[in-house]
């Protein structure tokens, strides 16, 4: 969406007044981050940080590096050179599971569903690690592994009452329309209890009153669980409206860094990606 | 020094024979990402197709010429086999579209119960004999350089040969032409394949009588050597390694690998088979591929394997 | 609508998947020669199966079209297959990507060109498809499979064009797109339609882009069309702003504000 | 009564967590439960018992565990007539070589080895995946076919490599008669059908299909795909150990190894695929598919009283077989046991179309 | 058809293999197995009383065969012939539950040759020690006396199986004796690739090769001996691995060939003269009447043969003219007296030796020729050989044992063997 499209109403906002009272500590800090496929520089010398409770948005034309950043902090990719602090701790390399243990929890660009697996099943894969019961009480089922399963399974219906999807909760996904997905997928994500949620494109391939939606639900579960976001969403809109600071990527280099209303006037992002007005 | 040679030739030649029964595998994996249990029975149907109907040409026709004969049952048993790919194509394959591999699979070894019952209706199920004139006395080579001379089997020289030929026939079709790269995009999704207007059903056709006729002639190499009867339906099983040692989607793979799994179960069987009692052929050339699998999950020349979010 | 110079008719098609879930319950609608048609509507509306009925591709969905007809050219098109369809001009660009994970970037592309034979022709496709996406050009030795998002989807948009088509197919073009290359997409469109007269259908979820650029629009929900007319008219019809365009009466919310209300679409309950 | 589970409604998790949450097919299975235990030893003949429902239980716990590979973790195997082999001679030596071991314990220690074995080699599962993993789980089948052949420890040096047991009992209870060697499969069978399901149903069954369904994604939420695989290698190769002691020790008797050779292997992977790969369900519909079509097929020209040869006869079971193996993946590519939901689904809606 | 059957018939299963990796090995067996019984039909019976029959197809395969026994039991079966030493394995523990008595002509479990233990299998005319011991008996005569065995080396290459195994315990024990040296060269069933077999072949270069292989095994061996330059003349085969199907293939490359004859073949019988004439003359064979008489389909004559002498001589203790039960078919496989007398009543004069079973013997006989390939048929030789008593009788009777402590079996006692 345009920049244009965008009334000048919105503008309005003050969210580094908001955020003044919310936001908390650096969480996480990215400091010299470089990763190249082969020949490919996907990120060159990226430096930044996200604060506690603040959602923290990624821009950038595409194949900037937005999707590979995220995966270099949860530890799918493994950056050749830089520092990753979470919490003030230098991670060494890291596996994607030991991420998730760290309380990191995310989504993905291309949908990344169990297809095989209810919507419901789907969502409880993301408790898993706060699940203790072992193979031989999964077996036996009765007593504690059910107990454990209905606990679990009660936290996992809240998560949907707040999704609204109740009604597919028995639906295999694969057969759910696309924007449905992406919701389940941050159902999965949220049941995770995350203290850090990263977001790839949350709302791609939605209309208007579909990214509202998600919109409402981003907003409240960095507020109600005060869960710090990483963003990636390509419509301005959105972005503008909802992030307390944008970082903006080109071709894996960063070009600008600060709250919407410095990132939209930054002349490198507006030609590298913004557009001029037309 | 000259037993270990003609070891590793023999090795080589072996090979050589199972990478012509790997190709088919290999080559319908690669144009549709199927992988065809159906090889082996395909092996013995084009086989028995051959071999009886250089039987029986020559009664119907009454005339008594063997490479006539030969020339005529080759005719009849490849449009045998283009029939055959057709028809999978229209009641099975073209039903499938866009089906998971393993369900494609299972339908290969549906397809395969098929042929060998129907196979050994319309053939009979004795040994029967393809004679192409393949020579079957030993051939010694270099008797002044070793002791005893070097044994080489003449007939399997000529049957490494043809196979050599083929595949690489075969791997330069895959690399030079569209056709090949239309193939390469059916393998990966079937259905952007179709959206983009590549036929399915055509290019199945095409492939499937493609490993047919490499089916017919591993089954007419296999079949001089060793009969054609049932068994040479198993042969498929030694083909297997093979295939994944190479890269299930890599045409040389098919080659190199055969080498490779001919002379390192033939060395392993006779250095080493007799501290274990013997027998070790067949699982140490599982055990070597999965060995080299370790270290490169795709096999030698395989296509990487994808996983990204 | 003009209907004199019809190049699709769909004419109330009813499609069900797996033999029990009905999705399409009647759904009709034309695109003119020439013309660029949108179809709209929320998520499962049934934008993505009109498109596969067209196409036929629902075959390797298990869905199947129980119902009505579609004509293509007044030549009736549900038994082709879908590279029957490619041959007569038709071509779509799948939703969700779907590139040959496997083959480079410009391999993909020139699978595109399949059923095209002439050898320069292709040459000439695939630098237009380069100039329309730089992008693609600097990629075009990577394997699609590890490229970005909207690398891909740049890729999936340019493959298609390279068949020549007289008519696309386009099921969310805009997805994973940076604004500035959604915007150039549908100058693409424009100028494909403008130029050499491709007539296209698309299914967008942008609204807001798809009206601007299309000539004609449809709206889906539930598997029924609920609204249809003039692109114009439409972009101007209140439930339309409200729910498709997120404008209501003071103008453009922001996604901050809508938080705490919500209002179901009037046709729905 | 219509099949309709409206007006039943769940006022709890724990009554919509139920492995059949709606009563009528509780009542199915129940009545099934009653025919199997009850009605069938009173009723079924030896035959019926010894060809048809020993095997076709004990492939179908063999199935059974396969899923839990193929069908849960999407570890395709073609290992597993190996592993049967490993649970059978395990069993076998632990029953010759200590001195009043009971059945049921030589079962559970031939499970056991058959579980490590079994873990041993779904190490590669670690690196190497789909049909690789699938061709190279044959060095498992081909190296036990050798094993037991070769090394004369494991068959307590049977100089013709083939061993046998007699004098099962359980409980001091013999095994002997047809009927006591069904009842006890069938017992052992539920047991692990229950067990299996649970473990399905619960958080290590949706680890194994997420690692199944994108292994990359499962591991971003907190799977660890060491600790999936292996679970699933271990349990699948356990509970088909145990059929395979079950089979050598039950139904056969007395053995070689072919009778665990790749044919049984496939076999097995059959039955997964025909009946629907992930669905305990499932392995019990394939199993029945399998062991019971040929002896059908088998039989028919023979009572219509067609004047068929016993070559031409098995030719045509061959490619009926193989046919209608193909016809229900068309008709129904998830197996008889989605099939099988489809048809409950439209009973649901019956007598309304859609 | 398949099957023949009527209310009061004897009634014969008859478990076949036609179809898959041994059908070329399993179809004439077959086929002589039931030609003989339609013969006898054609006939008149046993004393009168029709057999009846049916066949079942195994596929070589245990759990297949052991489904056509259970499905066959029901019929109450007078013997049967399993066809597979893996299904004999498989009935040998169920057989005395059912009573039915097992035939394994030629093949099965060595140690059943003992009827004290085994009281319901009968290995008839031999087992797989009897044919290696006539195989080094053999070589004995070739070299000039078994003393000149000294030094020697023999390989056995053999089917990696049961059935290939076998031998083994017997040939270590005369290797002792003799003081030759053994060398086993097992090949992976179904022994489509034996390059390294034969390579080591050419390397050990053994004086002689033992080959025990069965079905497709066969003919590659012949064919690898040719490539790899083996001389015919020093591979000698098991019964199993002397019949038509193994050398057809070969053919004159095949020349020098030899191998154990359990039975005789040919045509000039009058047994199958007689059989030409009433059964396939009549349009009733089961096979190609080209078949008739080859080595495998004499071997299933045979055995339907010696089962129906069994009927014979059952009825004769407990009535003639009546259906036997299998306890009584036991009873007359272990009474069985087929003198020369008898034999020349059957029409098989001078072609096989007299068979007499016993309590303590199932076996009845161990005479066996070799025959040996001329690059078109088997030319039988004249001398017949005998297993040695004293070498074969303690190793049955250790094997016996160790299966009867195993199966907690008691040995039977005299009052059993006379019952
Ligand atoms: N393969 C399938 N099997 C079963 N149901 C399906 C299948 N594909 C789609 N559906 C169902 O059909 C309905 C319409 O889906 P469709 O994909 O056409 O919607 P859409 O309008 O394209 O939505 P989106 O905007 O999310 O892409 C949905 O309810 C969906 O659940
Ligand atoms: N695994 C990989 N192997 C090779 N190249 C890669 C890999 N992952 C990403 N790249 C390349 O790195 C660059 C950045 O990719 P990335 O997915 O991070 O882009 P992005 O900013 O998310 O773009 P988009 O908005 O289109 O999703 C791209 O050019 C892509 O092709
Ligand atoms: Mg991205
Ligand atoms: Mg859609």
């Amino acid at each position: 969406m345009m920049m244009n499209d965008m009334p000048q109403a919105v503008q309005a906002q003050e969210p580094t007044q908001v955020s003044g009272r919310r936001i908390g500590d650096v969480v996480l800090d990215l400091q010299n981050i470089s990763l190249s496929f082969g020949g490919v520089k996907a990120l060159t010398n990226i430096s930044f940080d996200v604060r506690e409770h603040e959602i923290r948005s990624i821009i950038g034309p595409n194949g900037a590096g937005k999707s590979s950043m995220l995966n270099v902090i949860n530890g799918v990719y493994h950056p050749q050179e830089g520092r990753i602090l979470f919490r003030g701790e230098e991670r060494r390399r890291m596996e994607p599971h030991m991420a998730a243990a760290q309380g990191i929890a995310r989504t993905f660009q291309n949908i990344a569903l169990f297809k095989g697996m209810s919507v419901l099943d789907n969502i409880m894969t993301g408790r898993n690690l706060k699940m203790k019961c072992g193979l031989l009480a999964h077996a036996l089922y009765w007593g504690r592994a059910q107990k454990e399963e209905i606990a679990h399974r009660v936290k996992v219906e809240e998560v949907i009452d707040f999704l609204e999807i109740q009604d597919i909760r028995k639906t295999p996904v694969g057969a759910l329309p696309y924007g449905l997905q992406k919701r389940v997928e941050l159902g999965r994500a949220l049941a995770a209890e995350p203290n850090l949620l990263l977001l790839d494109e949350p709302m791609a391939g939605m209309n208007v009153e579909e990214k509202q939606d998600m919109c409402r639900f981003i907003l409240d579960v960095n507020d109600q669980f005060g869960t710090t976001i990483v963003l990636i969403e390509h419509d301005m809109g959105v972005v503008m409206d909802i992030s307390d600071r944008v970082v903006v990527l080109d071709y894996g280099k960063k070009i600008g860094d600060g709250v919407p209303d410095e990132v939209r006037a930054n002349e490198d992002v507006i030609r590298a990606y913004l557009g001029t007005s037309h | 020094m000259g037993f270990f040679l003609e070891t590793l030739f023999g090795g080589l030649m072996a090979g050589m024979l199972y990478s012509l029964i790997a190709l088919g595998f290999v080559l319908i994996y690669k144009a549709s990402g199927v992988f065809n249990f159906a090889q082996g029975a395909m092996v013995l149907f084009a086989a028995l197709a051959m071999a009886r109907f250089a039987e029986w040409i020559p009664k119907w026709l009454g005339f008594d010429n063997l490479i006539l004969a030969n020339l005529l049952a080759f005719g009849v048993a490849m449009a045998l086999m283009v029939v055959l790919a057709w028809v999978i194509e229209r009641l099975c394959l073209s039903k499938l579209v866009n089906q998971e591999g393993i369900t494609l699979l299972m339908a290969t070894l549906g397809i395969s119960y098929f042929l060998d019952g129907l196979g050994q209706t319309l053939f009979g199920n004795d040994i029967y004999s393809i004679n192409v004139g393949m020579p079957k006395e030993p051939a010694m080579i270099l008797e002044g350089t070793f002791q005893g001379g070097l044994l080489i089997s003449k007939e399997d020289l000529v049957a490494a040969l043809i196979a050599a030929g083929l595949v690489l026939a075969l791997a330069l079709f895959f690399q030079k032409t569209t056709t090949g790269r239309a193939l390469r995009a059916v393998a990966d999704d079937h259905q952007a394949a179709q959206s983009i207007g590549i036929p399915l059903n055509r290019i199945w056709v095409i492939v499937w009588s493609v490993a047919g006729f490499a089916a017919l002639v591993a089954g007419i190499i296999w079949g001089s050597k060793l009969g054609v009867q049932f068994s040479l339906s198993l042969v498929a099983l030694k083909a297997l390694p093979v295939v994944i040692l190479g890269g299930l989607t890599s045409v040389p793979g098919a080659i190199l690998g055969g080498l490779i799994i001919g002379v390192g179960e033939k060395l392993s069987e006779i250095y080493l088979g007799s501290f274990f009692g013997g027998g070790i052929e067949i699982w140490f050339a599982y055990v070597l591929a999965l060995g080299f699998l370790l270290v490169r999950p795709q096999g030698l020349f395989g296509e990487k394997i994808i996983d990204r979010v | 609508m003009d209907t004199s110079n019809l190049l699709l008719n769909v004419n109330g098609i009813e499609v069900i998947y797996n033999h029990v879930a009905l999705v399409l319950k009647g759904v009709s609608l034309q695109v003119p020669e020439g013309r660029i048609v949108a179809i709209l509507g929320g998520n499962g509306a049934g934008k993505t199966t009109t498109l596969r009925a067209v196409s036929n591709l629902l075959k390797g969905e298990r869905g199947e079209v129980t119902k009505g007809t579609i004509e293509l050219k007044g030549e009736r098109v549900e038994s082709l297959s879908p590279s029957d369809l490619v041959r007569r001009g038709v071509v779509q660009v799948m939703e969700g990507r779907h590139c040959f994970a496997h083959l480079t970037i410009e391999e993909n592309l020139l699978a595109g060109a399949y059923t095209c034979r002439d050898k320069g022709q292709i040459a000439a496709n695939l630098d237009k498809v380069y100039t329309y996406f730089p992008r693609l050009k600097t990629r075009r030795a990577s394997q699609a499979a590890y490229t970005s998002g909207g690398e891909q989807q740049m890729c999936a948009i340019g493959r298609a064009l390279m068949s020549n088509p007289r008519m696309v197919l386009l099921d969310e073009p805009s997805m994973g797109l940076a604004p500035q290359i959604v915007e150039e997409v549908f100058e693409i469109v424009k100028d494909l339609n403008v130029k050499e007269k491709v007539s296209f259908l698309l299914a967008e979820q942008n609204t807001m882009v798809a009206l601007r650029y299309s000539d004609f629009g449809y709206i889906v929900e539930n598997g029924r069309i609920v609204m249809e007319g003039e692109a114009k008219s439409l972009a101007d019809n209140e439930d339309v702003k409200e729910f498709y365009l997120g404008i209501s009466g003071e103008g453009r919310k922001s996604f901050r504000d809508v938080k705490h209300y919500r209002r179901r679409k009037r046709w729905l309950s | 009564m219509l099949y309709r589970e409206n007006g039943q409604f769940k006022t709890s998790y724990a009554a919509d967590q139920q492995i059949f949450p709606i009563a009528q097919d509780r009542l199915a299975i129940g009545l099934l439960l009653l025919v199997a235990f009850v009605v069938m030893p009173m009723a079924g003949s030896e035959y019926l018992f010894r060809a048809v429902l020993i095997p076709f239980l004990i492939l179908a716990l063999a199935a059974l565990g396969l899923n839990i590979l193929v069908g849960y973790c999407g570890q395709i195997s073609l290992g597993t007539g190996a592993f049967m082999a490993v649970g059978a001679y395990a069993a076998y030596n632990f029953m010759v070589r200590i001195d009043g071991m009971p059945l049921i314990g030589a079962m559970l220690l031939g499970g056991l080895t058959a579980t490590v074995v079994g873990v041993l080699f779904g190490v590669p599962s670690l690196r190497i995946k789909g049909l690789y993993l699938a061709v190279a789980t044959l060095a498992a089948q081909f190296f036990t076919d050798w094993a037991f052949l070769r090394i004369s420890w494991f068959t307590n040096n049977s100089t013709s490599g083939s061993v046998s047991v007699a004098g099962l009992n359980v409980f001091g209870l013999p095994i002997e008669s047809p009927v006591a060697k069904y009842l006890f499969c069938l017992t052992v069978v539920c047991v692990f059908a229950l067990a299996a399901k649970n473990l399905t149903r619960t958080a290590t069954g949706r680890q194994w299909m997420a690692i199944r369904d994108m292994d990359v994604a499962a591991a971003v939420i907190g799977i660890r795909p060491v600790y999936a695989k292996l679970t699933a290698f271990a349990v699948s190769s356990f509970i088909v150990g145990v059929a395979g002691v079950l089979w050598a020790f039950v139904h056969l008797g007395a053995w070689e190894p072919a009778a665990f050779s790749i044919d049984r292997s496939f076999q097995l992977l059959f039955m997964v695929i025909i009946g629907g790969l992930g669905s305990i369900m499932g392995a019990f519909f394939g199993a029945a598919f399998i062991v019971v079509l040929p002896i059908i097929l088998d039989q028919v020209p023979h009572l219509l009283g067609i004047p068929l040869s016993t070559a031409t006869t098995s030719h045509l079971v061959h490619m009926i077989f193989g046919a209608l193996i193909v016809f229900f993946l068309i008709a129904e590519p998830h197996g008889l046991a989605k099939l099988w939901s489809i048809g409950k689904q439209k009973l649901r809606l019956w007598p309304f179309p859609h | 058809p398949v099957a023949a059957q009527q209310e009061g018939d004897q009634f014969f299963p008859l478990l076949v293999y036609r179809t898959g990796a041994y059908a070329p090995n399993g179809t004439p067996w077959a086929n002589g197995k039931q030609d003989y019984v339609k013969y006898i039909n054609a006939t008149g019976g046993i004393n009168g009383v029709k057999i009846g029959w049916e066949e079942c197809e195994t596929g070589y395969a245990t759990d297949k065969g052991v489904e056509c026994y259970e499905r066959l039991k029901s019929k109450k079966p007078s013997m049967i012939d399993p066809q597979a030493t893996g299904i004999t394995f498989a009935l040998t523990d169920k057989a005395p539950v059912d009573k039915v008595p097992l035939v394994t002509l030629g093949y099965g479990l060595a140690a059943s040759q003992d009827g004290g233990v085994f009281k319901w299998n009968f290995p008839l005319m031999g087992s797989y020690w009897t044919a290696a011991d006539a195989l080094i008996q053999h070589l004995g005569k070739k070299e000039g006396g078994l003393d000149k065995l000294k030094g020697k080396k023999i390989a056995l290459v053999y089917h990696d199986s049961p059935f290939g195994k076998e031998p083994i315990p017997l040939l270590q024990k005369r290797a002792q004796m003799h003081g030759f040296e053994l060398v086993l060269l097992p090949v992976t069933a179904p022994g489509v690739e034996q390059k390294a077999t034969w390579l080591q072949v050419r390397q050990q270069r053994p004086d002689y090769t033992l080959l025990w292989g069965w079905g497709v095994m066969n003919s590659t061996a012949l064919k690898e001996a040719v490539a790899t330059g083996y001389p015919r003349e020093k591979l000698l085969g098991v019964w199993w691995s002397g019949a038509e199907p193994d050398v057809k293939d070969v053919g004159a490359n095949a020349k020098g060939y030899s191998a154990l004859a359990l039975n005789p073949h040919g045509t000039d019988s009058v047994l199958i003269k007689d059989i030409l004439k009433k059964v396939h003359d009549a349009g009733n064979g089961a096979g190609p009447r080209e078949e008739v008489g080859s080595v495998l389909y004499m071997r299933g004559l045979l055995i339907s043969m010696l089962s129906v002498e069994a009927v014979r001589t059952a009825q004769a203790k407990f009535g003639k003219g009546k259906v036997m039960t299998g306890e009584q078919v036991r009873w007359g496989l272990e009474n069985l007296n087929v003198d020369e007398k008898r034999i020349g009543e059957l029409g098989l004069a001078g072609l096989i030796r007299p068979i007499k079973t016993s309590c303590n013997d199932h076996m009845g006989s161990t005479s066996v020729r070799i025959h040996s390939w001329d690059g078109t048929t088997w030319k039988m030789q004249p001398d017949w050989y005998e297993a040695d008593k004293s070498v074969i009788d303690p190793l049955v009777k250790e094997a016996a044992d160790k299966y009867a402590t195993d199966k907690q079996i008691k040995r039977r006692d005299a009052s059993d063997c006379a019952a």
